[in-house]
């Protein structure tokens, strides 16, 4: 076995862990955690896809690697997006949960006669 | 001349890969955190010292060489500091428990 | 001698790598994070053999990013811990 | 060979579309205060006419103009394309965001001299981002170029929804963070799989070279579900009706008429312009079908609900349901295909602008009422008739009833079942219109009625003369003539969509 | 099977257990120091496909910075009540028959790719002359798509507007709560002083060398941003004010020097974004280095969070 096949084998295993983490758990920043994982495994296979790109004289496809850099930037800046949002809501509710809420707006309509 | 430095890289680097198994021994083995944590330190800073004294030899520059050598100064420092913090962490639990 | 220094990073990699098996354990966080700090220098040493053996230019420069962040992580679980301890003594709920 | 393409005359203005607004971004931050919203607001007519200026240059070309960035031409660097739909849907965005803008004035001004506010500044580089974004989502013809965009997209639009700092809108935005990065990041892996297979992700080189392999049908399914996911269509609607009904009124305009379209536009790409040579794998009916659940169930539970921001989202779950009838309908080579793609085009405009308006309505009545209570909107028709004219016009679109836009989209997509046969889709358009019907009728018969209703504030009458403008716009759609057609008609494969069938 | 395929297949078992032990473990804490270690592995993992450019920055932005933003996050929200809703068993299954029709596809997609691969190597080698650049990987991420580059620096600048926008109103124009603890160990202290005159130096190094060997602006900038971390984690020096307009100036100068050049192509080379011959390696190592820095001040902030702190205070 090649280590790209290996890897791929990684891959898909990291996204298959990643999406089922995600559907399960209910804490938001386990589901982040959950997001982090699916996002390296997608990366491994743009690894992949760079490592079987090799030809005589270069042992990788440079451009699925630069692809990879960028998501990897992106990907932090969304986990700092949600961090931030989790840590402000846990601040004004008293706990940090995605659970349905009917409410809207402040329902002043609802409260005069 | 060269089997000699060869010789030399294999001790070392051999040596080097033992500390690190005793470490990670330890790590498994040890009954406490504090033990683990003493023990811990000085083998994986044992273990990849040695690592880079064999490397040192199939180094081709002097600026590679330097390079090991401020990578290992790096790590000594981390690794001491990290001791210390988390040993103070510990004792402060100690202390509350 | 290459295919010396390569099995011997992936002994070291393994070895550290079976070091994990305490952060299954624990039983404290603490333990945990020694658990990833030794992988941090397992890491190093690995990818130093590996960079001697297989002269893949920047394997160093990894090593060196590893070595400089080695205490990153130890130090903000060490400082994070803190702050948390101080905000329930400001907030005790 | 596309590999040897050129810039086009005129390709530059699609690299200012994105730029301007970029720039605008940077300027605004760096400036700060007041600066912001001068920037957003004096740059609006800027993309107005660069987008015009685009529709004149594809018209005249009669066929999609190009534009090579950086000299690379693809595979090695990316291509930015213009056909007939980008050009429409950059001027339909140019048009909704300055709309917005103004609307937003009231809320989100800052006073001379005072300092720097939060909400504002916010605003008015979130609103600006949301054009620089759909104007590559417009114009990208590189598939990571378009997840790039993707993102930028999510990254405005999310902190859009929790501007008003209240505790439920950040649950909702946070929702919303959790799908779409879900949705970008299925999209990427599926990129990530067809770069491995054809070794390019520009989408005219992929449609040349694109064949069946494993990896091509699993790119397709995994790219659809993530775009489904940002577009919100049923089951993966969850997150949009909190989003949307909590965002203020200029961002939820700008949030169900556009952004969401930004997503369904690339899974129209995805699948009539890359994936044509697909032999079917019955992705069209499975799209069709979900489409037709979102319909009923968003039109059902829209109904139901007792409040207006929530009513109008839960309608955009049940108006995006109406798109998915694209592929079905505007796929493969036959005579009624023109109408099911001409439909499915008219309805993302139709929506777009009856949308935005409903939702700025919805703001005013807010406004002026203190709350958004249906059950307790009893007389305000007569105090507000501007507004209600403005939320019966955008209804009007909706339900599909001439004249309006709704109704040329519908009635095309009506045309596209009969002729093909497809019988249940004219179903799913029947009820769907009749759900409609009721939910727009639930929101205008308490208002009409005489009870006396005393207004906290009088109503904005630039805000009334917005909403209405947009309202009307979607009145006019209806009238689109055949040239109007035509021009969408630029640029859309041929050869192409016979291989969906 | 050699002994190094056994090797990597140790690897890989390892990589997947820790990172279903992450997501599977009870404690919220516990499972993103497993997220941290599972980081390190990926960086060796990506030095074992020979991608030693994401390696770096696997090593620095994945490991280092999102293992600070995290263990901070988890550490303030794991005294939260957790979510009373348990998923069901019934869930449970569904997720996983998901979870394992997903991986099995993608799978069976990358095993079944065509053979011989794709490879654009051959032209992004051609066209490396034209940018003077040595590494091809620095030479598509600024010149050939330098569009994707440029764009994902204003969405970092978004990100951190988008950060700050969910601050409470009274605080705007504030600073970011302090990283460190109220009174910073000494050995901290130590660290960050001996440490970040070091990281300085390697990481401009890094910049430096990336136009011809792995590293380059992104990794660069990730090792300038830890070092500001560290020092801001030992209260050397504190968040600064988000209304400062020297801040502001820093986050925006990457992408705003790169837009400025990519402006002026069409009168130099011919279209937005092109660099006139010649001209090229010295405008990409000036974009670049506008680029490090905003990179070394956008990462510290998305990791120091919304404002907490009125601009007086």
């Amino acid at each position: 076995m090649s280590p790209s096949i290996i890897a791929g084998f990684v891959g898909a295993g990291l996204v298959g862990i990643g999406l089922y983490a995600l559907i399960v758990n209910p804490e938001p920043l386990r589901k982040l955690l959950a997001f982090n994982v699916i996002g390296n495994g997608v990366f491994l296979v743009f690894g992949i896809v760079s490592r079987r790109g090799a030809i005589a004289g270069f042992p990788f496809d440079p451009v699925p690697q630069a692809m990879v850099i960028t998501g990897i930037v992106v990907a932090f800046a969304a986990s700092a997006l949600a961090v931030a949002l989790m840590l402000r809501l846990a601040e004004e509710a008293g706990r940090v949960t995605l659970e349905a809420d009917k409410s809207t707006k402040p329902d002043e309509g609802a409260r005069s006669p | 001349m060269s089997l000699a430095l060869d010789l030399f890289s294999a001790v070392a680097i051999g040596a080097g890969v033992f500390f690190f198994l005793a470490g990670t021994v330890a790590l498994l083995r040890f009954p406490d955190s504090l033990s683990r944590l003493h023990a811990l330190t000085k083998a994986d800073n044992l273990g990849l010292g040695l690592v880079v004294l064999g490397l040192i030899p199939r180094a081709g520059t002097p600026l590679a060489v330097l390079k090991l050598v401020v990578l290992w100064a790096l790590v000594q420092l981390s690794s001491a500091t990290v001791a210390q913090l988390i040993g103070a962490a510990l004792r402060r639990r100690n202390a509350v428990e | 001698m290459n295919d010396a220094l390569l099995v011997a990073a992936g002994v070291i990699l393994l070895t550290v790598g079976a070091g994990l098996v305490r952060i299954l354990y624990g039983p404290r966080e603490v333990d945990r994070m020694m658990a990833v700090q030794l992988l941090g220098t397992g890491g190093i040493a690995a990818l130093l053999l590996a960079a001697s053996a297989t002269k893949v230019a920047g394997v160093e420069n990894v090593a060196l990013g590893l070595a400089l962040l080695s205490s990153f992580a130890s130090v903000a679980f060490v400082t994070a811990s803190a702050k948390a301890r101080e905000r329930e003594r400001v907030d005790p709920r | 060979m596309t590999s040897a393409e050129a810039t086009a005359p005129g390709g530059a203005l699609l690299m200012l579309a994105i730029l301007l607004p970029a720039v605008g971004i940077l300027a605004s931050l760096a400036l700060g205060g007041r600066n912001a919203e001068r920037i957003a607001l004096g740059s609006a007519p800027l993309s107005l006419a660069i987008s015009l200026a685009v529709v004149a240059e594809v018209w005249r070309a009669g066929r999609p103009i190009v534009y090579v960035v950086a000299g690379f031409a693809p595979p090695l660097g990316i291509a930015l394309r213009a056909d007939g739909i980008s050009a429409v849907m950059l001027v339909t965005s140019a048009l909704i965001l300055p709309a917005a803008g103004l609307f937003a004035r009231a809320g989100f001004a800052t006073p001379p001299g005072a300092p720097e506010q939060r909400g504002a500044l916010a605003f008015w580089i979130m609103l600006q981002a949301i054009s620089a974004a759909l104007a590559i989502i417009f114009v990208s013809g590189d598939l990571f170029n378009l997840y790039v965009a993707l993102e930028l997209l999510t990254f405005a639009a999310v902190p859009l929804v929790c501007v008003e700092g209240r505790a439920e809108t950040f649950a909702a935005a946070l929702r919303y963070l959790l799908f779409a990065l879900f949705g970008s990041i299925f999209y990427l892996l599926g990129a990530a799989l067809l770069y491995g297979a054809f070794g390019t992700l520009d989408i005219a080189l992929l449609a040349e070279r694109v064949r069946p392999l494993p990896a091509v049908t699993a790119a397709a399914a995994l790219m659809t579900a993530g775009l489904l996911a940002k577009t919100a269509l049923f089951p993966l609607h969850l997150w949009l009706p909190p989003a949307h009904a909590n965002a203020p009124a200029p961002a939820s305009a700008v949030l169900s008429g556009l952004v969401v379209k930004g997503s369904f536009f690339l899974v129209v790409r995805l699948w009539f312009y890359v994936l044509p040579a697909l032999p079917a794998i019955g992705f069209d009916a499975i799209l069709g079908a979900l489409g037709s659940a979102a319909v009923v169930f968003g039109s059902a539970l829209a109904l139901m609900q007792p409040r207006l921001k929530l009513l109008i989202a839960y309608s955009t779950v049940a108006q995006i349901g109406y798109l998915f009838l694209i592929f079905p309908l505007g796929s493969g080579v036959h005579g009624w295909t023109a109408d099911g793609w001409n439909g499915g085009l008219m309805q993302v405009l139709a929506h777009a602008f009856a949308k935005a308006a409903m939702f700025l309505a919805a703001g005013l009545l807010y406004e002026a009422l203190g709350h958004d209570r249906i059950a307790k909107f009893s007389g305000a028709a007569r105090a507000m008739p501007t507004t209600f004219l403005t939320l019966g016009l955008g209804g009007l679109s909706l339900m599909g009833l001439p004249p309006s836009g709704g109704f040329a989209a519908k009635w095309l997509l009506l045309r596209a079942s009969v002729a093909s046969g497809q019988w249940l889709w004219a179903l799913v358009l029947l009820v769907g219109g009749l759900l409609a019907a009721g939910y727009v009728y639930r929101i205008l018969a308490p208002a009409l009625s005489s009870d006396p209703v005393a207004l906290k504030a009088p109503p904005r009458r630039t805000g009334e003369a917005i909403a209405l403008t947009l309202a009307l716009v979607a009145v006019a759609l209806g009238f689109a003539p055949d040239s109007f057609f035509q021009f969408l008609d630029i640029g859309r494969p041929v050869l192409a969509t016979a291989g969906l069938q | 099977m050699t002994l190094f395929e056994a090797l990597d297949l140790g690897l890989a078992a390892i990589v997947l257990g820790v990172a279903a032990w992450t997501v599977a473990v009870r404690e919220v804490f516990s499972a993103v120091i497993g997220y941290v270690a599972y980081g390190l592995l990926l960086a060796i993992v990506w030095v074992r496909l020979y991608a030693p450019d994401v390696a770096l920055t696997e090593a620095a932005i994945g490991g280092g910075v999102t293992g600070v933003l995290l263990l901070t996050a988890s550490a303030r929200l794991s005294r939260l009540p957790a979510p009373d809703a348990a998923p069901s068993a019934g869930l449970k299954i569904a997720a996983a028959a998901l979870a394992f029709l997903v991986a099995g596809a993608l799978a069976a997609a990358v095993v079944y790719l065509p053979d011989p691969a794709p490879s654009l190597a051959a032209a992004a080698d051609e066209n490396l002359a034209a940018t003077g650049l040595g590494n091809a990987v620095t030479a598509v991420l600024i010149a050939y798509r330098s569009f994707d580059t440029m764009l994902e620096k204003v969405v970092l600048v978004l990100a951190v507007v988008g950060v700050w926008s969910v601050a409470p109103d009274r605080v705007w124009g504030g600073a970011p709560a302090a990283l460190g603890p109220a009174t910073p160990d000494a050995a901290l202290v130590f660290l960050a002083r001996m440490l970040a005159p070091i990281g300085l130096v390697i990481g401009v190094q890094i910049f430096w060398v990336g136009a011809d060997e792995p590293g380059g602006a992104f990794q660069g900038g990730a090792i300038l941003a830890a070092m500001w971390m560290i020092v801001m984690m030992a209260r050397l020096t504190e968040p600064p004010r988000i209304g400062s307009g020297w801040l502001r100036l820093g986050l925006i100068a990457g992408p705003a020097i790169f837009l400025l050049i990519g402006l002026a192509g069409p009168f130099m080379a011919g279209s937005f974004l092109a660099f006139p011959a010649g001209f090229a390696k010295p405008l990409i190592l000036f974009i670049e280095a506008f680029m490090v820095l905003s990179i070394a001040v956008t990462l510290p902030l998305l990791v120091a969070g919304s404002p907490s702190r009125e601009a007086g205070e």
